[in-house]
């Protein structure tokens, strides 16, 4: 029988070594496998290249692996944001190496690592400072840059159900980033809310499909999800709901 | 003293340049009300590149739910007819010319319809590009959306961009609180004057050769 | 208010102009737009080059169209099946020109006209007669060759369901080439099943969303599809079914 | 009189070489065997090219359904846990290197691994290829399944291949009806007889310096 489910996080977490690199899913908070990330730093595992939209946001999940010091270098498009108050010190510090990748080009770098793509020539940045000292060249009258793909060791990923085989589903828009990152990593390690018999997701609802998944570990309901507050998100006006709840 | 309308009047103003059955990716920040003045009885498809098209408006207060936002990462609402997908889809939609319209802010626009909007390249400064640099050769139409002068009274419309591009040739029309310029054949064209503005004294303020549509 | 449902097949076929090039979905049998093939030829457009996976089976769909000799030029991986003796005719008299693709490069070249991707490197055929004169080279110590987007001015697909907007959802392995080739053609005609209510269809396991689609027609329940003969495909031996219930 | 095991002994002998919980694609023809001989009380997920993982075996007559077929275009079921995909998703799993197993067959089989199973290059011959380059490369490992005599007594593992290839390099093993062949630094070794064949029967029969494990 496969059986991928793990018992805890710790489990899930098991064997990411210094030096690693390690995509994490999310937008935002949206996706983010937190708790994953929680066990990862209680892990201790440092030295990390971690691969993310964005660069963490309050003073956890990602922020807190950052603040931990466990992280070398982030490859994302979007550091900076209202609550990225984590990152900014480091960067400004000069403790933490940035490479900066338009999200476009991000996702479609993951994907092709998950495709076996050796390189792909796309429009986005073309002509700009982030397309500096890449390869160009004019295809069918457009001008594009050669792009790269982006593996990783181990992926970190959020779903809202999985099974033991390791399909997944997503919940809106966390869906995200978490199926191609699935598809690039040596190792993917799926938190889910649930853990469902086998047969239970419609296989014509599969987003991930279960051979892109090494182990599955269900948190339960997520707490940042529970009584209708975003913790740590924004509220309607963009102001952080954790302020207002504090 | 110039006509400038307020950002809402051109929020609205785009919003009646959009027609039905668009496929529409509004920008963070002031592209985002725009949505606020589509037309209640027409279908507007909103994307936003988070992994949803079909998006609705921000959710009554108390339904807030933390796994259904948009692209500033505010919560959204999703409509009947909405899909989910994940991120090299939802750019694959972008980059492969499936959306209609963006609808984007600007730091500066070049006559030649360079756009820069994501750095102002200021030493120090954390860079962040997030979906910029994919948005603006997003869309059959780059709308920008943004005041004429920047707060020193400089024009944001430029003969060549000093601030770092974020994509070459992409705009195609720039609403501004003064007037509606298109980017044709390398000169911007003033397409609409709001209130009491001439094409004399936006040359003026731009330091640029408008061209002019017949009427203005 | 949106509405891309046409009311018949010709309507869906309208405007495909002499010489046009029209991906048709479908792997053999499963997924081939059946409906909307016959109102092709019905509609008379002729010169076609067509991007199929195959080329046509026993006498209907793909291989009617073949045999009314309305196609110049047909783009596929597998043309030559047990019954595929439309075109096996043609080719043998010189009468249809054949492009061969691997059926992987095949998928992620129409992936690719509809992601706005430029060119890809592949792994795939390196070394062989389907890489000849192509464009090559080594990354990361594996070898791959340059492989171009495929457009095309129309998408003929078959899909289960489909709403108002154009959303789509498949069944089983008939989803095949359906949602990329929906992606990659300047107009997209779908055929369906069945038409459903806006919102009948769960944003989760939407397939192929409506941005994708331009035109949706409603076929009612396929014919081959009866009784659960498989009107024209192969039984469990590999025998014609057709043959059986002659 | 040299030994040749069954067709249906074969596929077992490739099946017992499968652990459990590898992703498996089995070729058209012969390969299809192979799932026949799976342990019952083993998961071992089948991938078809066409769109389906977790695909079960044919159904019971009369339950056929058209739109679910194998890349054979023979009916098949779908076992719980399975997942239907688009036809770029499934080849980006081959390509992408997520099957463990891809069992083929093969007109010949070069000692550097190179594969020639797509066409004899007769002139004349309809060229056909669907998934067989994809596949040939599509694997952790590519396992041949074949006799090693042609009809004709040529033998298909060969010092370089005479027919056109459908990959370089991918062969990993080469199942036949005489005895199991690794592919390892240029050169077949012989990983196991069957019955009464001896290696330098082999060495004859091949025409190949063929190496031996241990034991053999």
């Amino acid at each position: 029988m496969i059986d991928k489910t793990v018992p805890n996080v710790e489990a899930a977490v098991a064997g990411i070594a210094d030096g690693a690199t390690v995509m994490i899913g999310g937008f935002g908070r949206a996706g983010q496998p937190v708790e994953l990330i929680d066990a990862l730093i209680a892990h201790g595992a440092s030295d990390l290249t971690i691969v993310n939209n964005n660069a963490g946001n309050g003073d956890t999940g990602l922020a807190a692996l950052l603040a931990a010091k466990r992280v070398r270098k982030i490859i994302c498009s979007f550091p900076r944001q209202s609550d990225s108050w984590v990152f900014d010190g480091l960067y400004r510090a000069g403790e933490i190496e940035l490479e900066l990748v338009p999200q476009g080009n991000l996702a479609e770098r993951i994907r092709a690592a998950g495709a076996g793509i050796g390189a792909f020539f796309s429009p986005t940045g073309v002509g700009t400072q982030l397309a500096e000292g890449k390869e160009a060249r004019e295809i069918g009258g457009r001008r594009y840059v050669l792009e790269y793909p982006i593996t990783a060791d181990f992926a970190l990923i959020s779903a809202r159900k999985g099974d033991r085989w390791g399909n997944l589903v997503f919940r809106e828009t966390a869906r995200n980033f978490g199926p191609i990152m699935a598809t690039a990593a040596a190792t993917t390690i799926a938190q889910v809310d649930e853990v469902v018999p086998l047969g239970d997701i419609d296989p014509e609802t599969v987003v991930t499909p279960g051979l892109f998944v090494d182990r599955v570990v269900a948190v339960g309901e997520r707490p940042w999800l529970r009584d209708d507050v975003f913790v740590g998100g924004v509220d309607l006006e963009g102001r952080a709901l954790e302020e207002e709840n504090r | 003293m110039t006509t400038r309308i307020s950002r809402d009047d051109l929020a609205r103003r785009i919003a009646a340049d959009i027609p039905e059955g668009s496929y529409v990716n509004l920008g963070i920040g002031a592209p985002t009300l725009v949505a606020n003045f589509l037309p209640a009885d027409e279908e507007i498809i909103l994307h936003t590149e988070n992994g949803l098209l079909g998006m609705g408006p921000a959710p009554e207060p108390g339904l807030v739910d933390p796994d259904l936002i948009n692209a500033g990462k505010q919560a959204v609402t999703a409509l009947p007819g909405a899909a989910y997908f994940h991120h090299a889809d939802s750019f694959a939609m972008m980059r492969g010319g499936h959306l209609d319209v963006c609808v984007l802010g600007a730091f500066q626009v070049s006559q030649t319809g360079d756009l820069a909007n994501w750095s102002t390249g200021a030493p120090g400064a954390i860079p962040a590009v997030g979906g910029a640099m994919d948005l603006a050769i997003g869309a059959k139409d780059v709308y920008v959306m943004t005041d004429l002068l920047t707060k020193q009274g400089e024009s944001k419309l430029v003969a060549a961009c000093t601030y770092p591009l974020t994509g070459v040739g992409c705009v195609s029309r720039v609403y501004t609180d003064h007037a509606v310029f298109d980017v044709a054949d390398g000169a911007f064209v003033v397409r609409e004057l709001f209130g009491d503005n001439t094409i004399d004294e936006l040359r003026e303020l731009t330091g640029l050769a408008l061209g002019a549509t017949e009427g203005n």
